[in-house]
């Protein structure tokens, strides 16, 4: 990072030619078409991330077309470029590779920061283990550009700006690369609460005597009481519960119990399939199940040919402070019905055996468990980190997970 | 021979154009400082596995030698296309055309019948 | 049609160069020669600046847009821009990469369009050079543009340069097989290798062009070229070795600044070379088309060749934007198929055809 | 892929005819294809571009447009808000910071209304909470700045702002 | 010329390069920064010359943790974040977070609601699918369709953009219906869109469906069987390419898709050209919903009685919609109070690529590309 400021050789020509009469004209009429033909030469690396790449789409779309300003040229490699427009989110896996990006575009190069989150994080601010806050921490952005994401007539204009911005500069006002900002993460919301109270406080003496005085020259002042808008009223209306196939739950119950007797259903201690319908056919069968009998009990739901269930949904997990659920969530394309089941795991040994050999679909699956939550499945063929870069410290999506040098607490 | 010299003239100002282009820019253009990943080969931002220079397919070497194969024996036709029209049009009054078209036919009708070998054995089935 | 008497030493003559020979008799030839050159040096420098604009309007135009309107009268200047900023754009070179090797590979395809451009017959009096085996030449020449991207895709130290650069070896040199057929058909029913002469050998209507001569072989013969010659100048529905959506910048990958603007400049002056040719062999060159009808064969035969040359020239590189702007792009091994099975063979079928149809002293 | 050779299984016959029919429907898709683009380019009126620059006298954003928030002001420049703060509340991101005051009277009234746009979702959320009908959502997007700081805005007029 | 091994093997492979004399093996990063693997992601090949051997995808590169984050914001809130999973189906999302909301609170949608949903919804299906068809004639080198498909999906994002506001992360729906009615241009917007649709589709398929080099490259390639689709968790279009006939919106109906007739195209191959396929006829089918829709559209309350704070009782919830990628099913485990205990979104696109490894080996590059194309996935929605 830091790419200091750049120098060319035209420093030099200007220097000599500067002397001569005349000279400093013809350097500026130099400069001036210079700066013209870099304005009106924007060609834009392919680079999106999130939702500001669709609308960075649809400004080259025949509807708005930004070819009429000459930056139809994307190009798809850095060499070739002179604008990085960054669309979308900005994680901390893909930081490297922007800067990377960044320093593989050859001089002068310009950067629109396009979107809430690439210019502070936007709704990713609060909370969140993986975002960069703005892309300016990052690389150095010449105009930014809000919205979420910015219409293509936003970001045209932003363009317009950045033209504007370009053809100012010369040699004169020479090529600046822009900062880096070094901010460390703050929490701006509670700031400038905490600004405006100590703020607030210093008036508070001389507003006493404003009120005093005030309240003496109106004794009978009434504020007026605020308008309520008037909001439409809607009636309440009864839900119709969509219609559902395939096996009931009393049936589905009976079926598992039949080969598990062990089964147990979660919350509901006392289960006999007659107490199960109660629960409504909304209700989808939630089994509990111990750990050694889990991987048995999904290759029993999966090969058992009259119920059919096929499609593993995900596997997942829930953090309940004291142990880890690991849930399998199935289905029957053939017939409708969904199946859930859920296994503790201990949070002091977080391992469980892999269904990866029983469903392909689980392997991702499983490795985002042991990513987020940091449950080890045993038997897995390729058991990393999926999301989140090897190093980082702790699995975010457990209850006690705190990371200050990350997160900036939600202040309310 | 004469409009050689102007075509090696041409190539001279040619490359005065280019290398005037280059100089120019290597002049002008701008140089920014040598960053940490500046000179790095692209590679989709990541850093590169394993070295760029790697040994290649060799289909690409059948396909070289196909094609001097073909080049080469349909520049052999050139100069008998050259007189071709000249013998139908009776210039070279002690060559039939019949003849002519003949050999040539024959020779073309070999050309042809290796590229069906080559076809038949799978050759220009690109893998 | 005026015909001059041919010359002594060069084989060019024109406006400028009948007034020189009036002024500075005896050193006219070569006056005359640089001019024409200098002149010639000057379409080479534009013509890539006006043909990248027209690329980017036709293109605009055939998916319901309007392309650059902000620079100049509808972006006219569009491409000045590009060019300019490209050659004040930094160069970097990659590391490991072999930096000679690296910088002679754009030059080498740029330098080479001025050698097939001196060859071109703009108009009758209006060529450079008029080598008896022109299009032998003109073949040769093209093969340089194939080096300069091997070369820069292996200089490049970058594994996708590579790639693009490999496939762009194999596909050039399996089209460059089927181009060669065709001018030799050309070759064969003109009796000439001269490309001058193959343009005064479609003299007559419009009917007596290459394209519509040779009853329906011609035309055949005519799309065979578009196809190979589309293929040589690796513009889609060809364009794998530059294949954005697969190889991100292919064997240009690691170029930047004045080196791409090299390639980028070498690939449009060779589109209308390819163009040239086309409209050379074929389509009757700088003749202006005659219909049998008085009038009408009049007034265009008083428009100067050369108008009538680049009409030509651009109606086929319409062709060209045409398709590039229709196809999805071929792969590899369909490449090869299409080369190697269809194309070949073709050839060859419609070399022996045209031949019979000569042998048997038929009219064409 | 595998492509079929001469004699495989195949009469000759058979095999020519199948190259030659895939030639001519090739061909045919190919020209359909073409027909299709150059009906696009000899008709200019199916050109859809909106030049927008140029446009801006009559560019008209939809009304239910999110452009970025705003408070709403009448002729003498007041305001409906009180300064509650239920907008802060339901806003995702900490865009909005409710500064209240107390006004001569001793009541709570609104000191500044902070906006940041740099990180907002433009999700509607404040202005559907809001019972004052007090903010709406204004339609300029020309927003673009050099200075991400400039993207903080104080939205009232009246009040405690500057 | 030597052979240099890699000292350190790549992430995620279990063997090294071929070491013999004759080796042509390398591995190849395609990825973030790539325009054909839509946003950024990695994938490591080893390759053989162009024919690739092994593919290992790295995910994470947009991982925003918006799970984590939906933990600490109120439901309401939450819909807004769900716009940006997958944001060319953002209302499906919506939808889905609404339905299971509605699941837990007993809310019910008034009638018009349930015809904006679906319409709306519908929109969305052929808004994406045009991006989609787009996108995919621009990897294999057609430029044009990807403006073409533009062309049609910015009338259906101007009729986003009335209805609420914003043209892809919409917000829109609530529980109980959607936050505001749509205005009176909405239907014959929505009928000029319907009658453009059916001119257009016939466009797109002489310009790249019936085209011949289309046709060759999409041909025998990637072919996901039936039962390698089902064990994967695949979904949508991708699932139905292979032959197994599975529509939320036909087998598990939510919302009123129940009352509509329309068609589930079902593939038999599972090639790319069936998931082509599959979408391409999936936009008549949506067409023909909206034709229908439009007919009886009803009029009255477009959403039922407004909470001021959404409070899920005890328990946990799961909705599932089809969406234009396939299935997206959403868990809430709510412990009481205003914010959801655990958020966890099954994404389509997510089981959808796990499949890649599986299809693209033993292909070229240029399939390896027209397999992402076909797959059709969206990042965000992969990382989340």
């Amino acid at each position: 990072m830091g790419v200091g400021g750049a120098s060319g050789a035209t420093e030099q020509v200007a220097e000599i030619l500067d002397k001569f009469p005349g000279g400093i004209r013809l350097v500026d009429s130099i400069e001036y078409l210079v700066a013209w033909a870099r304005a009106n030469s924007l060609w834009p690396l392919v680079y999106g991330t999130a939702c500001c790449a669709m609308e960075m789409m649809s400004a080259g779309s025949s509807r708005h077309d930004w070819a009429r300003f000459g930056v139809e040229v994307a190009r798809a490699t850095p060499r070739q470029a002179d604008l990085i427009v960054l669309a979308g989110t900005i994680v901390e896996k893909m930081g490297t590779n922007l800067v990377t990006l960044y320093e593989q575009m050859p001089a002068p190069k310009y950067v629109i920061a396009m979107g809430s989150c690439a210019i502070s994080g936007g709704p990713f601010y609060y909370d969140t283990y993986s975002v960069i806050k703005g892309g300016d921490r990052l690389i150095p952005v010449d105009v930014y550009v809000p919205g979420c994401p910015p219409r293509p007539e936003a970001l045209l204009y932003g363009i317009m700006e950045l033209q504007e911005k370009i053809r100012k500069e010369g040699r004169r006002n020479p090529w600046k690369v822009g900062k880096v900002l070094e901010t460390p993460f703050v929490d701006t919301h509670s700031l400038a609460k905490q600004e405006w109270l100590t703020q607030e406080e210093k008036k508070e003496d001389e507003q006493r005597l404003a009120r005093a005085r005030f309240k003496a020259e109106n004794p009978d002042y009434k504020p007026a009481k605020p308008q309520r808008l008037a909001k439409e009223k809607f009636a309440a209306m009864p839900r119709i519960p969509p219609r559902k196939s395939g096996f009931t739950n009393p049936s589905l119950l009976a079926a598992v119990q039949r080969a598990f007797p062990e089964v147990a259903l979660f919350r509901q201690p006392e289960i006999t399939p007659a107490t199960v319908a109660d629960l409504g056919p909304e209700y989808i069968l939630d089994l509990e199940i111990g750990p050694e009998q889990y991987p048995d009990l999904v290759r029993f739901l999966k090969e058992d040919q009259e119920l059919g269930i096929d499609l593993l949904l995900q596997v997942t997990a829930v953090d309940w402070q004291d142990h880890f659920d690991v849930l399998v969530q199935l289905l029957s394309t053939r017939l409708g019905h969904k199946v859930f089941l859920r296994c503790p795991v201990s949070k002091e040994q977080p391992e469980i055996n892999t269904i990866s050999d029983i469903f392909r679909g689980a392997e991702w699956h499983e490795r985002e468990v042991f990513d987020l939550f940091g449950i080890r499945f045993s038997g897995h063929p390729d058991m990393r980190r999926i999301f989140l870069l090897d190093d980082f410290p702790g699995y975010p999506l457990r209850k006690d997970f705190a990371d200050p040098e990350r997160v900036v607490k939600r202040p309310y | 021979m004469e409009s050689y010299i102007m075509i090696g003239f041409s190539v001279f100002l040619g490359a005065l154009f280019v290398g005037g282009a280059i100089i120019c820019s290597k002049i002008l253009a701008f140089h920014s400082p040598e960053g940490q990943r500046k000179v790095q080969p692209y590679e989709c931002s990541e850093n590169p596995i394993g070295d760029a220079r790697i040994r290649f397919k060799v289909s690409f070497y059948i396909f070289a030698l196909l094609f001097l194969l073909f080049d080469i024996e349909s520049l052999f036709l050139f100069p008998c296309m050259k007189i071709f029209k000249s013998v139908v049009t009776g210039q070279h009054g002690s060559i039939s055309p019949v003849v002519l078209f003949s050999e040539l036919f024959v020779f073309v009708f070999i050309l042809f019948a290796g590229l069906i070998y080559a076809w038949r054995k799978g050759v220009l089935t690109w893998e | 049609m005026n015909q001059l008497p041919t010359e002594k030493i060069f084989p060019v003559h024109n406006s400028i160069g009948d007034l020189v020979r009036h002024l500075l008799p005896g050193s006219a030839e070569y006056v005359n020669g640089f001019l024409t050159i200098a002149s010639l040096l000057l379409v080479v420098a534009l013509l890539p600046v006006f043909l990248i604009w027209l690329e980017r309007k036709v293109a605009a135009h055939f998916q319901a847009r309007l392309g650059p309107m902000r620079v100049g009268y509808h972006g006219l200047l569009q491409s000045t821009a590009d060019g300019l900023k490209l050659i004040f754009k930094e160069v970097l070179v990659p590391e490991g990469a072999d930096r000679f090797v690296f910088f002679l590979a754009p030059i080498l395809p740029a330098s080479a369009t001025f050698l097939v451009m001196t060859i071109l017959p703009f108009d009758h009096h209006l060529q450079v050079a008029d080598p008896a085996g022109g299009v032998l030449f003109a073949l040769g020449i093209s093969g340089l543009s194939i080096l300069g991207i091997l070369l820069a895709g292996w200089s490049s130290n970058n594994k996708y340069s590579l790639l693009g650069a490999m496939r762009s070896g194999a596909q050039m040199v399996s089209f460059e097989i089927s181009l060669a057929l065709i001018m030799l058909l050309i070759v064969m029913v003109t009796g000439t290798a001269s490309l001058r002469e193959i343009v005064l050998s479609q003299q007559g209507t419009i009917l007596d062009w290459w394209i519509f001569k040779l009853p329906f072989l011609g035309f055949i013969a005519f799309m065979m070229y578009m196809i190979s010659s589309t293929a040589e100048l690796n513009r889609a529905p060809f364009d794998i070795s530059e294949a954005e959506s697969e190889l991100t910048g292919g064997f240009a990958t690691e170029y930047s600044g004045i080196s791409f603007a090299m390639f980028f400049f070498a690939e449009f002056v060779n589109m209308f070379v390819s163009a040239g040719l086309a409209a050379t062999f074929f389509l009757g060159g700088f003749l202006a088309p005659q219909f049998g009808i008085g009038p009408i064969d009049a007034a265009f035969d008083f428009i100067p060749g050369f108008v009538w040359f680049f009409c030509k020239t651009f109606l086929v590189i319409f062709l060209y934007m045409w398709f590039r702007w229709t196809f999805p792009r071929l792969r590899i091994d369909q490449l090869m198929y299409l080369e190697w099975k269809m194309l070949l063979p073709a050839n060859l079928v419609l070399l022996m055809g045209a031949g019979f149809f000569l042998a048997m002293g038929w009219t064409l | 892929m595998k492509t079929r050779q001469v004699g495989d299984k195949e009469s000759l016959f058979h095999f020519w005819g199948r190259y030659l029919q895939k030639v001519a429907t090739g061909l045919v898709s190919l020209l359909s294809g073409m027909g299709v683009t150059i009906r696009y380019f000899v008709s200019p009126d199916k050109i859809i571009t909106q030049q927008y620059p140029e446009n801006r006298e009559n560019l008209q954003m939809m009304a239910r447009f999110r452009g970025h928030l705003a408070m709403i002001h009448d002729e003498n420049n007041q305001h409906r808000c009180t300064g509650c703060g239920i907008c802060e509340k339901a806003c995702p991101n900490g865009t909005i910071s409710v500064l209240t005051a107390k006004d001569l009277a001793g009541r709570k009234v609104l000191g500044r209304y902070i906006y940041r746009l740099s990180q907002c979702t433009l999700c509607n959320l404040c202005i559907e909470s809001c019972p004052f009908g007090a903010i709406s959502m204004g339609r300029d997007f020309e927003l673009a700045t050099y200075d991400r700081q400039q993207l903080t805005f104080i939205l009232n007029k009246t009040q405690g702002g500057k | 010329m030597e052979l240099q091994p890699v000292d350190n093997l790549p992430e995620g492979f279990t063997r090294g390069l071929n070491s013999d004399e004759t080796s042509e093996e390398y591995f190849l990063n395609m990825g973030p920064q790539h325009p054909s693997t839509h946003g950024v992601l990695r994938l490591v090949l080893k390759l053989d010359g162009e024919n690739v051997l092994e593919v290992v995808p790295h995910l994470g590169y947009v991982h925003r943790g918006i799970e984590k984050l939906a933990e600490s914001q109120t439901y309401l809130q939450n819909i807004h974040l769900t716009d940006r999973l997958d944001y060319l189906s953002s209302h499906f999302n919506n939808l889905g977070y609404c339905l299971a909301m509605e699941q837990a609170l007993d809310i019910g949608v008034p009638e018009r609601g349930e015809y904006i949903r679906v319409m709306v919804c519908e929109l969305q299906r052929i808004q994406s699918h045009l991006l989609w068809w787009g996108v995919t004639g621009m990897d294999l080198g057609a430029i044009s369709t990807f403006l073409y498909g533009f062309k049609e999906r910015e009338m259906i994002t101007d009729i986003f953009e009335e209805i609420c506001g914003a043209r892809l992360t919409m917000n829109f729906f609530r529980p109980g219906g959607s936050f505001a009615d749509v205005p009176d241009t909405f239907i014959p917007r929505v009928k000029k869109v319907i009658e453009r649709m059916h001119v257009a589709l016939d466009e797109y398929n002489t310009l790249l469906t019936d085209n011949i080099i289309f046709r060759e490259r999409t041909r025998a390639i990637g072919i996901l069987s039936r039962e390698k689709a089902l064990s994967y968790g695949c979904s949508g279009g991708v699932l139905r390419a292979s032959g197994v006939s599975y529509d939320v919106r036909r087998n598990d109906p939510y919302s009123i898709y129940d009352r509509f007739d329309f068609g589930i195209p079902v593939g038999s191959v599972g090639g790319c050209f069936d998931r082509y396929r599959m979408k391409m006829e999936e936009m008549p089918q949506s067409l023909r919903i909206l034709e229908q829709a439009v007919k009886d559209f009803p009029e009255g309350p477009y959403r039922s009685k407004e909470q001021s704070a959404y409070r899920l009782p005890q328990g946990s919830y799961y909705s599932q919609v089809e969406t234009a990628r396939g299935l997206l099913g959403t868990y809430i485990v709510a412990e009481g109070g205003a914010k959801p205990y655990r958020v966890k979104f099954r994404s389509p696109s997510f089981s959808n690529l796990s499949t890649l490894c599986e299809m693209a080996v033993g292909h070229k590059i240029a399939d390896l590309v027209t397999i992402l194309a076909t797959l059709d996935f969206v990042v965000p929605d992969i990382d989340r």
